[in-house]
């Protein structure tokens, strides 16, 4: 499947040009238009002929110059490859499906399409809400307790999603999560820790594993945690003390009465 | 005036007091209710089932009747007197030719995948057109296919059934008479067949689409 | 179903009939009528006055009564069955930006932590946006990711998939399936593209989100 969603841009270009062929809905639709010229019921359509009358048709387009989409084409390849297997005798040596085989599957890809649109057709033609029957004029909601209902529908979802992942390029404010230790984290970390820290110990031993080394990493732990640590402090949860200025932060956990 | 009958009482109201009020939740909404839902608002021990089975004889030949959407009921105004409510009559937006058939594929092959929908219309789907049924509320996501890749699969909705009067996605129109004649299978192109165990579609086996659906 | 009658026939047709008639105009209009107005639209030379009255006697005792306010009548629902519509009032109020978009990424990449969630926004998650969805019950709490800090994480719920119409989340279409389908409207810029795949790297990486799912 990836390969189809890979080059929609180029189908996107081919459907512009299939519009062009004539009004055309691809080869398929192509083939059952030709295909009402036999004047026969579908699985009775004689599929030698209708790949001779598409290559006609493909090769008329070519000498007006009509730029044929690559679908077509690919069909046209297709069809001459099958009027080969249909017209030349069976070759004993040759595995694969036979050209019987090839043009049934033809014809019922066709006569599923017709069903298809023949189908279409009687749902449309259904009795519809709206048009041939009606809901009720004035709905009442005569109520005494009032619901809010948040509205947001699945096309709102996919729509916000798409939005975001596609407006990289407007990030006002963006970070690395792997070098940010964030507060919550901290302050969880720190309060399992305390409970067993009963004497005095420098800030630098509380920082999480494989945070204590340097540069950015180490600075996002340390603030994070020193943070966390005045949060708890103010919880009475924690004791602080600092011998002088710039020396280290010393703490220890305080048993809570 | 009735007394209103108490809801919290024990014993369910009579039968003929449940029709009502299931006839006056109804007819107070304008989208269908689920039994589930009409059930959430009836006193303790009613019979919804019974109650909507009552209701549906007596609107039978109304100018209004009960009509049924997948496990959901709404009263709606008997078709035959569409003419009359043209002041009601609201102007669909007109669905592409490419939009009907992409609706219909997947009503009668639900669930269909993209790539299912491109085969059988033999030209990819436009950008828009299911972006469209989608908005329509006629067309959801359903389960992803289980085969390599994961598509997404696309089914209609209880929308869906109550815009087109359908009790339920086995009513769709010829629907039999596809199936009989084979034109819901999925048939690999022959020579295809190993390639086939590989590809996205085949997996299922010849037994896939609307089966899921009808067979329980 | 019975044939729809000619309105453009001399005959008017037999009373049961205007009936049905009348009871069907009433039931869809979104106002009271007159009957003058009633009149008006239904065939020529109808007794207007007579079907009121039939269909008055009709509804009587039943869920649903045919009302008289001023000159003008309605199909309301019984006044002794109000109770049940006590649930039926409902405001609705639409998802803030914020909110639809921190749902859109809990759904997407669940479970998400609350950094995550701020990282593929680009901005601060505030407080209420998480209450409100953890509120609606559209999003509940998961399992603490096992990295630094145990960060508690986000899921959806059941009810978050009932309200979408979605069988599970990991139906929702991928990037590149939102593309086709029409929904994705800006394309990433060239040269954007590798910038995207580190995303999803950093997201997938240590996470395991969801979008493995769906990015291929």
């Amino acid at each position: 499947m990836s390969d189809d969603w890979d080059n929609i841009d180029d189908r996107r270009a081919a459907e512009a040009l299939i519009v062009d062929v004539d009004g055309f809905e691809g080869p398929l639709d192509l083939l059952l238009t030709l295909s009402r010229s036999q004047k026969v019921d579908l699985r009775r359509v004689s599929v030698l002929q209708l790949s001779e009358q598409y290559l006609n048709f493909i090769e008329q387009a070519r000498s007006l110059r009509i730029e044929l989409a690559a679908d077509y084409l690919v069909m046209a390849a297709w069809l001459a490859y099958l009027k080969s297997r249909l017209l030349l005798p069976p070759d004993p040596a040759e595995d694969g499906p036979s050209g019987e085989d090839l043009a049934a599957h033809l014809a019922w890809q066709l006569e599923r399409l017709q069903a298809m649109r023949d189908v279409a057709a009687r749902l449309m033609g259904r009795d519809q809400k709206g048009r041939d029957f009606f809901v009720r004029g004035q709905p009442e909601a005569v109520a005494i307790t009032r619901k809010t209902e948040t509205q947001a529908s699945l096309l709102d979802l996919m729509r916000a999603y798409a939005r975001l992942r596609t407006r990289d390029e407007f990030r006002p404010y963006a970070f690395n999560r792997s070098d940010i230790y964030a507060l919550e984290a901290a302050l969880e970390r720190l309060a399992r820790l305390l409970p067993v820290s009963q004497d005095w110990a420098s800030l630098q031993q509380f920082l999480p594993e494989g945070w204590g080394k340097a540069g950015q990493r180490r600075r996002s732990a340390l603030a994070s945690t020193f943070a966390a640590s005045l949060e708890l402090a103010k919880q009475g949860k924690v004791e602080m003390r600092q011998a002088d200025a710039f020396a280290p932060v010393q703490l220890r956990g305080r048993e809570t009465p | 005036m009735m007394d209103a009958p108490d809801p919290s009482a024990f014993a369910a109201p009579p039968m003929a007091e449940q029709e009502r009020m299931v006839e006056a939740i109804l007819f107070a909404c304008d989208h269908p209710l689920s039994a589930a839902d009409i059930s959430a608002r009836l006193p303790q021990g009613c019979d919804t089932a019974e109650a909507l089975a009552q209701l549906r004889r007596r609107y039978t030949g109304r100018g209004v009747v009960l009509m049924r959407m997948g496990d959901a009921y709404a009263l709606r105004t008997a078709p035959d007197l569409g003419w009359l409510m043209q002041a009601e009559r609201v102007e669909n937006r007109k669905l592409s030719r490419a939009a009907i058939e992409t609706l219909a594929i997947i009503a009668y092959h639900q669930p269909a995948t993209r790539t299912e929908i491109e085969e059988i219309r033999g030209v990819a789907v436009s950008r828009g057109t299911l972006d469209q049924l989608l908005e329509l509320g006629w067309v959801r996501l359903g389960r992803r296919r289980m085969t390599p890749g994961r598509p997404v699969t696309f089914v209609v909705t209880q929308d869906f059934l109550d815009h087109f009067g359908l009790e339920s996605a086995r009513d769709l129109p010829g629907l039999q008479e596809l199936r009989a004649a084979g034109l819901l299978d999925n048939r690999p192109m022959p020579g295809q067949a190993d390639q086939a165990a590989e590809d996205d579609e085949a997996l299922d086996g010849p037994v896939r689409g609307q089966s899921e659906l009808f067979e329980d």
